[in-house]
């Protein structure tokens, strides 16, 4: 069997190493536009920061391709799909497959600001990219967005010893995964490293001639050397619309639960689909490295006729702040549009913060700044729709379950004064 | 290193905190726990002060191999002036306090002076706090505890509290941490109320870093299995310590009836094996394997439905057989009782089964007991006195001073009935038959004390070569020594062997029930000095741990001269000596103390001690043990 | 290291005493063992009788006296030693 | 045939000693904070219970991992970090719906159980046989199997409305 995949990112490449683990014979080929290995892009502010040597960002080599007998062909760009032929064109050649997986991924936004196009204005999300933001390094930066790798990105090049702006446009930073208490508690650490932060602010213009010298904001002027914008991803579905596949409501591929598109064996996975949200059950766009490594699996496995379903995608954000940890899952209390009433309850325990989102007497969303041992069983509780009274009953019941998932969770956050 | 953790300074009464390394000196010659607070009670308390004024200083220690692999090394140490016998006060208790103290930073804490209102201590990595109390002042010893955890949100935080009794200063009050661990007998609980502190808050992530790690789990391995592998052992870890009531019943060698008889018979509902159908489970002391405490619910009554641990041995001792009772859910609240509200069980069981005498002989009267019926063998009266002590009600209040103040209050011929030795309440066992026995409680340092140098495996009736083998290291011994415990052969000296044996134990952290005290085979000083070695770095030979023992035993005695004691307090209360047994297997009946045998007892012992006739030290032990200086004021 | 003085300590050499399985007469000390799982057991010794319990399946431990019987042999022991005392 | 760590959680006696000899033998210090076996305690109820890595087959740390630094060993049966890779953000902490993996404060790293390379410490320790380390019986694979079957159920449980 011949299988092709389109994208050397985390899910591409797990498909690759599932159907290779379930088929000794088939023969696989990943196909990038991208020169670069298999890499871990949540690494890359740690390169940044020089805490990192950049062999370290690279998950396989060139070696352990060849040891899985995975072809590659980098550094080439696929210019056209025929599903009725079952081929794929490049710039020089046409390949024939059995299975097509598209995991072509999706590449940062660059909003319409004047200016956005200076030298010294980055995103980051290859190796390439981080390479470009250490050589720009002068004395400050501005960072666009305080979503979390803004926020990773602005603590990498404080580490380095820049001056460092973060604006955000929404009145708190990490917005989409934080209320207003954990972030402002995230925010004091950051300010106390030295790291500017302005929300509530609007970037209209990127000075410079043909570099970068400054961000004017509704509010003020800030000289830099050099601007990374973070704000958001768009899927790459150029190829797949071209192809015929469908394109889901959110813009990105739209795929069934088992990762196949509208066409017959072409399956997409990774940051260019859009699936369900377990929590919610609502369309989303999830482009984080542990739902792309999920989906890039399930389609392997179905590429195959094994018939795995994908559960859905877990929105589950972990970042290190300076030493403390911070985690968030699931809904939070300032969402946008809320359907339904949300009950908020906040545990100080130790120096550690817990913020549990119940609705109906159901987790549907919990943040954590300090200690998040106990976070992963909230993720199941709310991934089971578990009630809290049944998981204090689980808790009390003798003999204790040979699977004791919720006692350690119910110990720390003493589910029993919660109720929905 | 294991020894790098600190003493603390705290004064209430000025809200002063410091914190000073203990140099490997003093550990040489203190090692920890016991040991070293017998020094810092002899250093910081000056003669003749009230125990429960701001004079009085209270001492908290871990002793040196606590959090350590040593198994069992669980047990911390209270110490300051008992306010019920006036002299060395003391109380140690198993459980997960000073492991937590030492992952905090500290070894000992020396509380001074008096806080004006209601504080507790918060020790956390390194820092002390003292913080307002005025939240869980007058709560019980669980849910002083539990509201401790929710104020400063650590449900790992463990808690030494008192309960009610101990804000009431109960003369016997207890120090106590989680359900039922009880720092008992003297009255710490009493000392801690006086200077207005409810309890002291600990939790802690700091390294306790093990000498030699490799070794040391291989080492610690052997003595877990040397211990565990005893059958008394699993007895225990199957029925707790209650076996022990069992054993000594069958035998006839327990007080009832306070005192009156020495058998409580028909008491099959209330054997170990009635209380293991209400069990679920045991559980255990931080790094024991033994695991000697059951949890129950209370299966009936009142109480129904309440969880809690033990009971103890001493707890069936204290609430059935001295006040004749043979009921299990008594028992259980009994239990349950005083441990929330922190008193000492042995001597709540002694004075209440002394106050039913009394009520017996008509000393006390229907009038004086505000119309209970304190007749032998009334459950309900029990409970009921339990109350009353704690909350110092009517009768209660008397009682609650201890026996020699409460005998003083009643008069009459009360004192007459009052089984105690320098004003504390001995344990429920009948030591009439086993003149050992009899000598460890009338010589004990701080009171009728079965746990200061009881050679409980006297009664095992061992072949002299096996008791050689014992008592003869780790310093010679080539006098007598017998099988016979009616014997009083020798017995002077195995007191002696076994009151440097738990001094040195209490001054490891290590539980007694992992020592000498339950059998022959069990881990010895030179087990001791090498788990030293392997967990602490510290190079110690059995003889050197045996001479801190001397070393602390002797300030000890000294603290306790120095407060007045004299020679004809080390005795017994002549029901001893002039009542014989009643009850009983033949061995054991007919028996009492012959006077002049334990005078002569008495001498030995002083010989061996290195005493005076009078009991106090001679210059010359002094000097060889190095405490010529004493009070040298070095920590 | 240098206080390992030598192979066994007193409670190695103590522990091969050891018996497993047997108990003694809390009367005479007669080391005894009983049918697995019995209920009762008289010592052949002195004639005292126990009633046992099995904490573990082959270690059994005295629960305690059958009451009359022991009363009953204390007294007559009693009664033979005031006796030959007079 | 792997052995695994069976825990009985009824047979535990909460005396973390496991936590001990965990921590003695991955750091060389006594220190609870930094065992890779925790005991959740309820005082007030008697209750304890040991938390210790599973070694899940299809383990959630596993598929969290952004840089592959938790990966299975098949030749032990158990779920390991690669250090060189790990980057120390905690998403397999919050991943773990045990709470089995730890962050040692000190080390500034996460641990979990390694299963001490064939030899567990706790197992070794634990003479109540609260924690044991067998053969992976018939009827031990039974149970994990049920309670992995009742995870991954539960897991694939169609989410409410089904959308598609």
């Amino acid at each position: 069997m011949k299988v092709l995949i389109l994208g050397n990112g985390v899910a591409g490449n797990t498909a690759a190493s599932t159907i290779r683990r379930l088929d000794s014979q088939a023969d696989i080929t990943i196909i990038s536009e991208e020169t670069f290995a298999e890499y871990s892009a949540c690494a890359l502010p740690h390169y940044i920061s020089g805490e990192y040597g950049r062999r370290k960002l690279f998950l396989r080599t060139k070696k352990s391709y060849a040891q899985e007998k995975i072809k590659t062909i980098l550094g080439q760009k696929v210019t056209a799909i025929h599903p009725e032929s079952k081929q794929i064109f490049l710039d020089s050649k046409n390949l024939s497959y059995d299975k097509l997986i598209l995991a072509t991924g999706a590449r940062p936004v660059v909003p319409p600001i004047p200016g956005a196009n200076l030298a010294g204005v980055f995103t980051l999300k290859s190796p390439g990219d981080a390479d470009r933001i250490i050589a720009g390094m002068g004395k400050a930066v501005v960072l666009i967005g305080s979503g979390p790798i803004g926020v990773e990105t602005a603590i990498a090049l404080r580490k380095r010893g820049l001056d460092v702006y973060l604006i955000e446009f929404m009145d708190r930073i990490m917005p989409r995964i934080f209320d207003a208490k954990p972030s402002s508690i995230l925010r004091s650490i950051i300010q106390e490293k030295g790291i500017k932060v302005f929300t509530g602010e609007r970037v209209t213009s990127i000075i410079g001639d043909t570099k970068v010298t400054g961000v004017i904001t509704d509010k003020r002027q800030i000289e830099c050397d050099q601007v990374v914008v973070g704000v958001g991803m768009r899927p790459n579905v150029e190829l797949a619309k071209q192809a015929g596949i469908t394109i889901g409501s959110l813009g990105a591929i739209a795929v069934d639960r088992q990762m196949k598109t509208n066409l017959e064996d072409i399956y997409a996975c990774g940051d260019c689909v859009q699936t369900r949200d377990m929590a919610t059950g609502k369309e989303t766009l999830s482009p984080l490295w542990h739902n792309a490594k999920r989906q890039g699996m399930i389609a392997g496995y179905n590429c195959l006729g094994i018939t795995k379903i994908y559960p859905g995608a877990e929105t589950i954000t972990s970042l290190d702040v300076y030493g403390t940890h911070a985690a968030t899952f699931g809904c939070i209390e300032l969402e946008p549009n809320r359907a339904e009433p949300v009950k908020v309850v906040e545990k100080h325990i130790g120096g550690n913060y817990y913020r549990l989102m119940i609705t109906n007497e159901k987790i549907v969303g919990a943040q954590s700044i300090g200690n998040a041992r106990d976070m992963g069983a909230m993720l199941y509780a709310l991934i089971k729709h578990e009630p809290l009274s049944r998981i204090n009953r689980i808790v009390e019941q003798r003999p204790i379950p040979e699977n004791p998932l919720y006692h350690r969770a119910a110990r720390a956050l003493d589910l029993q004064s919660i109720k929905g | 290193m294991a020894l790098n953790r600190k003493i603390a300074y705290i004064d209430l009464t000025t809200g002063t905190v410091e914190a000073k390394p203990i140099p490997v000196k003093m550990r040489k010659q203190f090692l920890g726990g016991r040991g070293l607070d017998a020094y810092l009670l002899y250093n910081h308390i000056k003669p003749g002060v009230d125990a429960l004024g701001p004079d009085n200083v209270l001492l908290v220690s871990a002793g040196v191999l606590v959090g350590t692999l040593a198994s069992a090394s669980s047990r911390t140490h209270v110490a300051a002036k008992s306010p019920l016998t006036g002299y060395f006060g003391s109380c140690n208790m198993g459980g997960f306090f000073s492991p937590e103290l030492r992952f905090a930073g500290f070894d000992h804490l020396v509380i001074k002076g008096k806080a004006a209102k209601p504080v507790y201590l918060w020790i956390h990595n390194g820092e002390i706090e003292i913080r307002d109390a005025s939240k869980v002042w007058g709560k019980g010893v669980r849910d002083t505890q539990e509201a401790i955890r929710e104020e400063l949100g650590d449900h790992e935080i463990k808690a030494m509290t008192i309960g009610i009794a101990g804000e009431n200063k109960v003369r016997y009050a207890n120090v106590m941490t989680e359900i039922k661990n009880s720092g008992g007998r003297t009255g710490m609980g009493a000392v801690m109320g006086s200077k207005n502190l409810k309890a002291i808050a600990v939790r802690g992530t700091m390294d306790i870093k093990i000498a030699h790690p490799a070794e040391a789990l291989e080492y610690d391995k052997k003595v877990i299995s040397q211990v565990t592998a005893a059958k008394v052992s699993q007895e225990m870890g199957k029925l707790g310590t209650l076996f022990i009531w069992g054993a000594t019943n069958s035998q006839g060698l327990v007080r009832t009836r306070n005192f009156q008889l020495n058998q409580l018979d028909e008491s099959d509902a209330i054997e170990p094996e009635e209380f293991e159908e209400h069990t679920f489970g045991m559980a255990a002391c931080y790094g024991c394997q033994v695991h000697c405490r059951a949890r129950y619910v209370i299966p009936d009554g009142e109480y129904k439905g309440v969880y809690d641990e033990g009971p103890e041995y001493t707890s069936i001792g204290a609430f059935a057989g001295e006040p004749g009772c043979r009921d299990l859910t008594t028992v259980l609240a009994a239990n349950h009782l005083v441990n929330d509200y922190g008193m000492d069980t042995l001597e709540v069981g002694g004075m209440i089964a002394w106050a039913m005498e009394l009520y017996e002989k008509g000393i006390l009267t229907d009038k004086d007991t505000g119309g209970l019926d304190l007749s032998f063998g009334n459950e309900a009266a029990v409970i009921e006195m339990i109350h009353r002590i704690a909350k110092r009600e009517g009768l209660g209040d008397i009682l609650a001073e201890g026996p020699l103040r409460a005998a003083e209050k009643i008069g009459k011929d009360s004192i007459k009935y009052q089984i105690h030795v320098k004003g504390m309440s001995a344990l429920h066992s009948d030591d009439r038959p086993a003149p050992a026995l009899a000598l460890g409680i009338a010589t004990a340092s701080r009171g009728a004390d079965h746990l200061r140098s009881r050679p409980a495996i006297d009664l095992y009736h061992l072949p002299e070569p096996v008791l050689r083998q014992i008592y003869g290291q780790p310093v010679p011994y080539e006098g007598p020594l017998t099988s016979d415990y009616t014997d009083y052969e020798g017995k002077s000296w195995q007191v002696f062997w076994q009151e440097q044996c738990y001094m040195a134990v209490d001054s490891l952290g290590i539980c007694k029930y992992h020592t000498i005290f339950l059998g022959p085979n069990f881990p010895n000083f030179e087990e001791w000095s090498k788990l030293l070695y392997y967990n602490t770095g510290l190079e110690m030979t059995p003889l050197d741990i045996w001479n801190v023992a001397r070393r602390a035993n002797m300030l000890e005695r000294m603290f306790n001269l120095r407060e007045g004691l004299t020679k004809q307090e080390d005795w017994l209360v002549d029901r001893y000596f002039d009542e014989p047994t009643k009850l009983g297997i033949p061995k054991i009946r007919g028996r009492v103390i012959d006077r002049d045998k334990l005078h002569k007892l008495i001498d030995e012992f002083y010989g061996f001690q290195g005493w005076d006739t009078k009991g106090v030290p001679k210059p010359e032990t002094l000097k060889a043990l190095g405490l010529e200086k004493e009070p040298s004021h070095q920590l | 290291m240098t206080n390992e003085r030598r192979a066994e300590t007193t409670a190695e050499a103590t522990a091969r005493g050891r018996t497993y399985g047997a108990f003694r007469c809390l009367n005479c000390f007669e080391r005894n063992t009983a049918p697995s799982g019995a209920k009762s057991f008289k010592c052949p010794k002195c004639g005292f009788e126990w009633r046992l319990s099995w904490p573990m399946p082959t270690q059994p431990r005295i629960r305690g006296p059958v009451w009359e019987t022991n009363r009953r042999l204390a007294e007559e022991a009693t009664a033979k030693q005031t006796k030959g005392e007079k | 045939m792997t052995k695994q760590l069976v825990i009985d959680y009824e047979k535990c006696t909460g005396c973390r000693l496991c936590e001990m000899v965990c921590s003695v033998k991955h750091e060389g210090v006594v220190n609870p904070a930094r065992s890779r076996i925790n005991i959740a305690k309820w005082e007030t109820k008697g209750l304890t219970v040991p938390v210790v890595c599973r070694q899940c087959e299809d383990a959630p740390c596993v598929s969290a991992c952004p840089t592959n630094a938790r990966m299975r060993d098949e030749e032990l049966g158990r779920v390991i970090v690669n250090y060189d890779r790990c980057i120390g953000c905690k998403t397999c902490v919050v991943a773990c719906p045990f709470g089995a993996i730890n962050w040692d404060p000190l080390a500034r790293k996460v641990i979990s159980c390694d299963l001490c390379d064939g030899e567990p410490q706790c197992a070794r320790f634990c003479e109540t046989g609260a924690i044991r380390f067998i053969e992976v019986s018939t009827a031990n694979k039974d149970r994990q199997r049920e309670a992995a079957g009742q995870l991954l159920e539960s897991m694939q449980k169609p989410v409410q409305p089904a959308a598609r």
